[in-house]
């Protein structure tokens, strides 16, 4: 069953057709003459990531908002359906069948297994989505439009900027899940350390705080200086905290999911403020652009939290597809949407990140985008973290050849 | 008493901690006879069965049964050499039906492999039918056809008793054990039990130890009784020598009785007559 | 004084099994009620002492008083504070206590002296104070029917229901069983409700004895009457076939019934 | 009398009739015991099975997609649940472990099947070598539990297998050459039989069938075939022996049931079921992912067989039924229940996707509250009030 | 030598919340023969009330904590009063699922609670530390053994004394039997679950104090009881006590030794050594450490 059609035979300036693509409005439009574009949203709003995925999955209705209350797009206004998918690809899949043939394309897709799972029929179906996670697997699949510096490059510029400035650091170890995601920074943190010389120790580690003992005795036993986590945040503090109790001196620099306001709340917020920090593909609740801005007049009153600067950033460059879909001979289409991810040159973030950072045209060592930021803890800060060091490129990451993904899917 | 023993204990000794509940039992089963075991409360009759079913392997002294011993067999392996038990608490599987109780006592007799239950025809299926005609004739043996496809869970305490009865006669036993096979049935019942158990003596053949707290029904049954207290044996012989002997009245009999006993032995003398 | 009028009790809704039962036990005396399996003994006692619903059965029709309350839509508890206890049908001891703990849970619901009612039942089965270590299950079957009695009594109930209470008891221990509820119903002044297969025992030290058959009375009389009754000896004393060997028994039978 | 043993979990797994009484309605004339022991002993269960079928092979045609994954995962579940019921229905041992034996199969059968050139280990194989293969090792590991059931009696057994699921978990987790690790896992084989690949639509010559529509119809042909075989253990000696081992032990192994070895083939075979169902099930999912093979899992099998039925193969299957479409049913009720709104910010008590979770529990407790026996009981309910029919009590 | 015994002294105090959480398990066993899966969402729950007293309401720690006991032992009688009173005398795996649903929805509300922050309550003692011979407790660990202490304590007493004990055993076994003897089944269920919530309430809010606080898959933390209770044997309460510490130990010492000295073992076995411990134990004792036999006679 696919509806709409219409649109395409150009009758009103709402160039577009097939699956998720409508003529007549959106239920509770904002723009009443615009057509209709549907979007689905896959995520974990009840399951084990649910604590970012929730606050993401609202700034992505804000920003489609938004994004109908100035217009829309090409004569169409953008409604989302959100489905749940627990976080398991069985589910996912199963969530992605029902919408198969009502949307356009996915305005988010969470985890890897998860995508994997849908990515066989996404192919059948000609339709892209925007990732919920920075894996650099993404950068070599064509139908994932992903944002800003992959966990992998993040960690190589965590590693420089703390050779840079928390030095004398001999002994980098990398703590992280057992997942693409740990893995993904472990290889960026070894591949920095490689680059400057110093000693590089790997250990993983499951979830749970109550799980962190081991992880904390081997920091406590190779007390090493400078230790990259790729964790969930109660993870991260128990380490951090537990380790520095146990006399161990050294830096943390944790990758995106490492922080959670609520910590300051915590025992280990001390030990946080003095030597933790977070490594963000881009700038903090509060960083000034004209993006965040926008992004906290459409969420009106949160509590700040990073998770909703994610899921709004992460939404650029679908926009940026879509817009440029409508210029496209027919339209939007599901067709054009693929061909536009294609060819994208830039994307405006609003000042978020640079526009070159949209690049996709041409092989990913060109185009992936590499610069990261560093926050530190603290307590005035909205959102709990202001910015230390804004968008920059280590020289690791800047002369990395990037000639496939840090850590493969499939 | 002619012919090699069905089966033998010598100087049985069974104990849980302090408890001698067998100290030095020692008796023999001949073919076709019907040997009953009396005794107080905790004497250890059900013990003697439990060391004979395997459930119990006793501290001293030797079993065997058909010639070979068994002493520290399985109960299975026991079970395959001819040995049937029913229980002083029934012990039926009561989400089963009659039948199903009762194909569970030619369990044994089913000569075919699981593999071959997975698709049923061929031995599977010949096997079931031949054993569950079998079955059928125990059915009507202890009139329990009204019954049949019912869960035993809900039948009527007598006729539990009557199909785990029939549950032992299914495995076509050597040697037959009864625990207390007419407790809690009242005076038709027992008779009606009292019945089966002649027929099965006259028609089947089979060698049976009885246990019993009814003296009118041991009295008449045995051939010969053991009278035991504390694990040992009191006194073993015909029915009359032991109910009369001093000893057992005072350690199981009890006072009252003697004179239900003159009353009964009068009876049987006048019948002789 | 325990009064039933015209009770009818439906098991799973749908099975009727007390077709309108009435029977009187008079305060301190001995009431035994005979019946076949199935009759609807055990039930009778479960509808009396509010058992009846954890086996999805209930009390449909008629009351039942004890000591002139209406009780038979109280919870168990409740009337056994007011009083009531019991020995249910098949031993029921609690297998993995040892024999003590299940006469101190027999005393539950006392709030004093329980040590030395505890030891007046050990006086009464001396096997029991032997065993009072030991677990429970393990006992022999006719051990673990003493302690049964045993538990009911340690309460010291002023009504006491006594379901086949000679269950596979050596002759000489039944003797001190039917003692010991004499003794009971005459020192303690206990009044007694007894359900025997074993009719000569029940009826040789009943007052009043009552016949269920299929779920309703059919006789009751005083105790010494039944025992002269020609059905009752027929069919419960067995005296009339029992008096010919059981070995030249006839293999047809006539079933003497009231009933149906 | 003996006193029906509640933590056993066959205990009243029968319906409870009263006083022995003849059948109710028409009574049924069997001219031999063969027609008595058939599997459909009677008009009425050939013709509804018949039906049944016949439905079922129609369905792919009549429903969308999405419900078809549904309901093909149900059907691929059912025959884990079947194997479930065979140790934990019908022999009473009751097993947390299933997760872990799914796992094993699942994983067997992608490490035999999944391709050569991957980026893991695959040996490339065809169908018919991964699918036994993949019962087999399930089933290798199952005789390696059965001794220790053994020794262990109910909620012990139980939490010991449990223990099984975790250390399995850590060997997932760890030998992630094989499994891919976790939050990433591997690919599942495509389900090829015959040279038809029924995990690609239009797999089928001929037809143009989706591969949903593929799926659902192997599904439902290997569904048969366990389904016939598991029941035929049942009604055998082996079933009856299970059944007796659940009941009383001690009485069995007396009358001549060996524990030890009729509680190993238990597990092996429940095993070998679960290895199966492993196998085939995520050749629908398509990812097989180490994390998935956890405590939840085992405990949604139990479910199954306990709202579906104790020791019922019917009931199994009702029950994976269910318990895999429950969160589709939660979510359809969930968006006709008013005021909630199916946005992640909406105000309002819960949003949607709260109370689809809310739901999916509250079924759970409804149903069992409701009727014990699950499904299987209900059905039997109307059963008999048919049977009754008119005279039904 | 002193990692060794710092280590058995951290597991400790890890293992008195095991410990906590392995009662409530084994109260409601005692009482029921069921093994409560809700506990999970009882512990999580517990540790928000308190959350929310003492954040939220800003009333000092020490009166929260019991705030939220009172509130958790209630919640524990509401749960056993609508989902498990209706099924007494079913089968007990039935009732097990039971409350596996009971969780699921429970942990829903409190996911809707917890939101996108994780709830870290500050300990009053703040991260001051005791050292002695080179050992070292956090002030938060010392406290975290001594409530348990004093809570297996007063616990052990008023089950002795409210003859309760014997009675919620009487129960679990053979519910008519109970009943015939005058014991009132269905407060002997309320009592456990009362008891049960209380436990998990005490625990929930002490993993609120560590470093996380609580987030929305912090429940699994309570599933560490199920190998304790097996260890120490599933009706026992010293067995819970013994079980619980076991656990916390083994996780403990495997955490700074097997990588070591066991690397063939993988990584993070510390995660599964409890349950090889557990099978360990069941080979030698198949009813744990202290449970008691199941009765098999014929
Ligand atoms: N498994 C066991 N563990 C401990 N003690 C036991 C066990 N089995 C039997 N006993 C003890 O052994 C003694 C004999 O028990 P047994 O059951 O043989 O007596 P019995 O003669 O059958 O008595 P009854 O006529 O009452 O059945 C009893 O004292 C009993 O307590
Ligand atoms: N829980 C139950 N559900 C259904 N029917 C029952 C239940 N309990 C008993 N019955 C039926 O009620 C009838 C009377 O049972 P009851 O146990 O009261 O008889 P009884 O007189 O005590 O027999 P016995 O002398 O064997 O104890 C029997 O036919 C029995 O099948
Ligand atoms: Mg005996
Ligand atoms: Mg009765």
């Amino acid at each position: 069953r696919d509806d709409g059609g219409g649109g395409g035979n150009g009758e009103d300036d709402a160039a577009g057709s097939g699956p998720g693509v409508s003529s007549d409005p959106c239920p509770d439009a904002v723009n009443e003459e615009n057509g209709c574009i549907t979007l689905g949203i896959i995520t974990d709003l009840t399951d084990t990531f649910s604590a970012v995925a929730v606050p993401v999955t609202e700034a992505q209705e804000a920003f489609w908002q938004r994004v109908n209350e100035e217009g829309g797009i090409g004569g169409f206004d953008v409604q989302l359906v959100i489905a749940d998918g627990e976080y398991d690809p069985q589910t996912t899949s199963q969530r992605y069948q029902e919408m198969r043939s009502d949307v356009l394309a996915l305005a988010q897709a969470l985890g890897s297994s998860q995508v994997m799972a849908i990515l066989d029929d996404m192919r059948d179906d000609n339709v892209i989505a925007a990732p919920a996670s920075w894996n650099s697997a993404w950068d070599f699949e064509p139908l994932i439009v992903e944002s800003g510096a992959n966990y992998c490059f993040e960690a190589m510029n965590g590693v420089d900027w703390a050779l840079g400035e928390r030095g004398p650091i001999e002994s980098v170890m990398a703590i992280g899940y057992p997942t693409d995601f740990g893995e993904d920074a472990a290889y960026g943190a070894e591949t920095a350390a490689e680059a400057n010389a110093v000693e590089f120790t790997q250990i993983t580690t499951p979830t749970g705080q109550d799980n962190q003992a081991e992880a904390i005795s081997q920091v406590v036993q190779n007390d090493p200086d400078l230790i990259v986590i790729t964790a969930g945040p109660t993870e991260t503090a128990t380490i951090v905290a537990g380790a520095a109790a146990e006399g161990w001196q050294g830096t943390a620099v944790g990758s995106s999911p490492t922080w959670n306001p609520g910590l300051l709340q915590s025992d280990a917020a001390p030990v946080l403020e003095e030597r933790y920090f977070h490594a963000s593909p881009w700038g903090p609740w509060d960083y000034e652009s004209a993006g965040h801005e926008a992004m906290q007049e459409a969420l009106g009153d949160v509590t700040p939290n990073f998770a909703y600067v994610m899921g709004w950033a992460w939404s650029y460059p679908m926009l940026a597809v879509l817009e440029h879909a409508a210029e496209m001979e027919g339209g939007i289409t599901r067709e054009n949407v693929v061909a536009a991810a294609e060819e994208l040159e830039e994307v405006d973030y609003e000042g978020i990140l640079p526009p070159e950072a949209g690049l996709r045209a041409g092989d990913p060592n060109e185009t992936a985008y590499r610069a990261s930021v560093i926050n530190r803890v603290t307590a005035d800060a909205p959102g709990g973290t202001e910015m230390e060091q804004d968008l920059t490129v280590g020289p690791t990451a800047e002369s990395y050849d990037y000639s496939g993904p840090c850590a493969a899917l499939d | 008493m002619s012919g090699a023993a069905v089966c033998e204990l010598k100087d049985v000794r069974l104990s849980f901690g302090k408890v001698k509940a067998l100290n030095g039992v020692s008796f023999s089963i001949q073919q076709a006879e019907l040997f009953a075991v009396i005794g107080p409360n905790g004497a250890g009759k059900t013990s003697i069965f439990n060391v004979l079913s395997g459930v119990y392997r006793p501290q001293h002294g030797s079993v065997s049964f058909g010639g070979e011993s068994i002493l520290g067999a399985k109960p299975h392996r026991i079970a395959k050499k001819g040995m049937a038990r029913t229980f002083q608490n029934i012990e039926l599987f009561e989400n089963l039906t009659v039948v199903d109780n009762l194909m569970l006592g030619r369990h044994h007799h089913l000569n075919y492999h699981w593999w071959e239950a997975l698709y049923w025809w061929g031995r599977a299926r010949t096997a079931e039918l031949q054993n569950r005609r079998k079955v059928e004739e125990i059915i009507d043996f202890l009139e329990i056809e009204g019954y049949r496809d019912l869960p035993v869970g809900m039948l009527p305490y007598g006729i539990q008793k009557r199909i785990e009865l029939g549950r032992a006669l299914a495995m076509e036993p050597k040697l037959l054990l009864l625990d207390e096979p007419v407790a809690g049935m009242n005076a038709e019942e027992t008779e009606d039990m009292a019945r089966f158990i002649l027929d099965i003596r006259s028609e089947l053949k089979i060698p049976m130890i009885l246990v019993e707290h009814d003296m009118g029904l041991v009295m008449d049954l045995a051939d010969r009784v053991m009278a035991m207290d504390f694990g040992t044996p009191l006194i073993t012989g015909a029915p009359d020598e032991v109910q009369t002997n001093p000893e057992v009245i005072r350690a199981y009999l009890g006072p009252m009785s003697e004179a239900a006993v003159a009353e009964v032995a009068e009876e049987v003398s006048e019948e002789a007559q | 004084m325990l009064t039933v009028k015209n009770v009818e009790v439906v098991y799973n809704d749908v099975i009727q099994v007390l077709r309108g039962v009435s029977l009187t036990v008079e305060k301190g005396r001995i009431t035994a009620l005979l019946g076949a399996n199935g009759a609807g003994k055990t039930t009778l006692l479960r509808a009396v002492s509010g058992l009846l619903d954890i086996h999805d059965g209930e009390v449909t029709k008629g009351r039942i008083e004890l000591n002139g309350r209406a009780v038979h839509t109280w919870p168990p508890a409740k009337i056994v504070s007011a009083g009531l206890g019991q020995v249910l049908e098949g031993r029921r001891v609690f297998a993995e206590f040892t024999v003590e703990e299940n006469l101190r849970i027999g005393g539950h619901t006392r709030r004093s002296g329980l040590h030395e009612s505890i030891e007046e039942i050990y006086h009464l089965f001396p096997v029991l104070k032997e065993r009072r270590r030991r677990t429970a299950g393990y006992l022999s079957g006719g051990e673990q029917q003493m302690l049964a009695m045993g538990r009911a009594l340690v309460a010291q109930p002023d009504v006491i229901l006594l379901d086949e209470p000679s269950l596979g008891l050596a002759p000489r221990i039944v003797q001190q069983i039917k003692d010991l509820v004499v003794q009971v119903n005459q020192e303690r002044g206990t009044t007694v409700l007894l359900v025997e297969q074993n009719a000569m025992m029940a009826l040789s030290i009943a007052h009043q004895g009552y016949v269920m058959e299929q779920g309703k009375i059919v006789m009751d009389d005083a105790a010494a009457n039944l025992m002269e009754n020609e059905d009752i000896r027929d069919f419960y004393l067995g005296r009339g076939e029992l008096s010919t060997s059981y070995r030249n028994l006839k293999h047809y039978k006539r079933r003497k019934r009231w009933l149906s | 009398m003996t006193t029906p043993n509640t933590s056993n979990i066959g205990a009243r797994a029968y319906p409870t009739a009263g006083k022995p009484r003849p059948p109710r309605g028409r009574a049924l004339l069997r001219t031999s015991y063969a027609q008595d022991m058939a599997l459909l002993n009677t008009p009425a269960k050939r013709w509804s099975t018949l039906a049944l079928i016949v439905a079922g092979f129609l369905t792919p045609l009549l429903i969308t997609d999405d419900l078809l994954q549904v309901l093909t995962l149900g059907l691929f579940a059912a025959i884990g649940a079947i194997g479930l019921n065979l140790v934990t229905g019908y022999a009473g041992q009751v097993s947390l472990g299933h997760a872990f034996f799914l796992g094993l199969g699942a994983y067997t059968a992608a490490v035999l099947g999944g391709d050569a050139e991957g980026r893991l280990l695959g040996l490339g194989m065809p169908m018919y070598i991964w699918l036994p293969a993949a019962g087999l090792v399930a089933a290798a590991a199952g005789l390696l539990i059965g001794p220790i059931a053994v020794r262990l009696r109910g909620l012990y057994l139980a939490i010991v297998t449990l223990g099984v699921v975790f250390l399995g978990l850590h060997i997932f987790r760890e030998a992630n050459t094989l499994t891919g690790g976790p939050g990433v896992g591997r690919r599942a084989p495509d389900l090829e039989l015959f040279g038809i690949n029924f995990s690609a639509s239009g797999g089928i010559p001929g037809v143009d069938w989706t591969r949903d529509q593929q799926l659902f119809l192997v599904a439902l042909v290997f569904l048969v075939i366990f389904g016939v075989a598991a029941r035929n253990i049942a009604r055998s000696g082996v079933g009856r022996a299970f059944s007796a081992i659940r009941d009383r032990d001690v009485a069995a192994a007396v009358i001549g049931v060996d524990l030890t070895a009729h509680k190993v083939l238990a597990f092996a075979l429940s095993s070998f079921y679960a290895g199966v169902c492993g196998a085939l099930y995520y050749t629908v999912v398509r990812v097989i992912e180490p994390t998935s093979f956890d405590l939840l899992l085992s405990v949604q099998f139990l479910a199954m067989i306990l709202i579906g039925g104790v020791a019922t193969i019917s009931g199994a299957i009702m029950g994976a039924i269910f318990i895999t479409a429950l969160g589709r049913i939660a979510i359809e009720i969930a968006h006709v229940v008013p005021f909630v709104s199916s946005s992640v910010t909406g105000g309002g008590l819960f949003n949607v996707f709260q109370l689809e979770g809310i739901l999916y529990g509250l079924l759970i407790i409804v149903f069992l509250i409701a009727e014990p026996r699950g499904l299987y009981g209900i059905w039997i309910r109307i059963r008999n009030y048919w049977k009754g029919w008119p005279f039904s009590y | 030598m002193t990692t060794f015994a710092q280590a058995i002294l951290s597991g400790t105090a890890q293992g008195a919340i095991y410990a906590l959480l392995a009662l409530g398990f084994v109260i409601i066993y005692k009482a029921t023969h069921v093994i409560s899966f809700a506990q999970p969402a009882l512990m999580v729950i517990g540790g928000l009330f308190s959350y929310h007293f003492s954040a939220v309401f800003g009333l000092p720690f020490w009166p929260s904590l019991f705030i939220a006991i009172l509130l958790g032992a209630g919640l524990g009688m509401l749960i056993e009063r609508l989902a498990l009173r209706p099924m007494i005398g079913k089968p007990v795996f039935t009732l097990a699922i039971i409350t596996i649903g009971v969780d699921v929805v429970l942990r829903v509300l409190a996911n809707r609670y917890i939101g996108a922050d994780s709830r870290a309550l500050r300990y009053p003692g703040g991260s001051e530390r005791y050292e002695f011979l080179g050992l070292a407790l956090s002030h938060r660990q010392v406290t975290i053994i001594v409530v348990t202490l004093i809570t297996v304590v007063s616990l052990a007493l008023f089950i002795r004394y409210a003859k309760a004990g014997l009675a919620m055993r009487a129960t679990a076994l053979d519910q008519e039997t109970a009943l015939a003897q005058g014991v009132k089944v269905g407060a002997m269920f309320a009592l456990a679950w009362a008891i049960a919530g209380g436990l998990a309430a005490i625990a929930g809010t002490f993993i609120a104090t560590g470093s996380g606080g609580i987030e929305q898959d912090t429940w699994i933390i309570a599933l560490k009881a199920l190998p304790a209770i097996i260890i120490g044997g599933l009706d026992s309460l010293q067995g819970a006590v013994i079980g619980g510490l076991a656990v916390g130990i083994i996780e403990q010492i495997t955490a700074v030794y097997q990588a070591a000295y066991l690397p063939f073992l993988g990584t993070n076995f510390s995660l599964v050594a409890p349950y090889a411990l557990m099978f360990v134990v069941l080979l030698i004792r198949p009813y744990g450490l202290f449970g008691t036999k199941e009765v098999e006679r014929v």
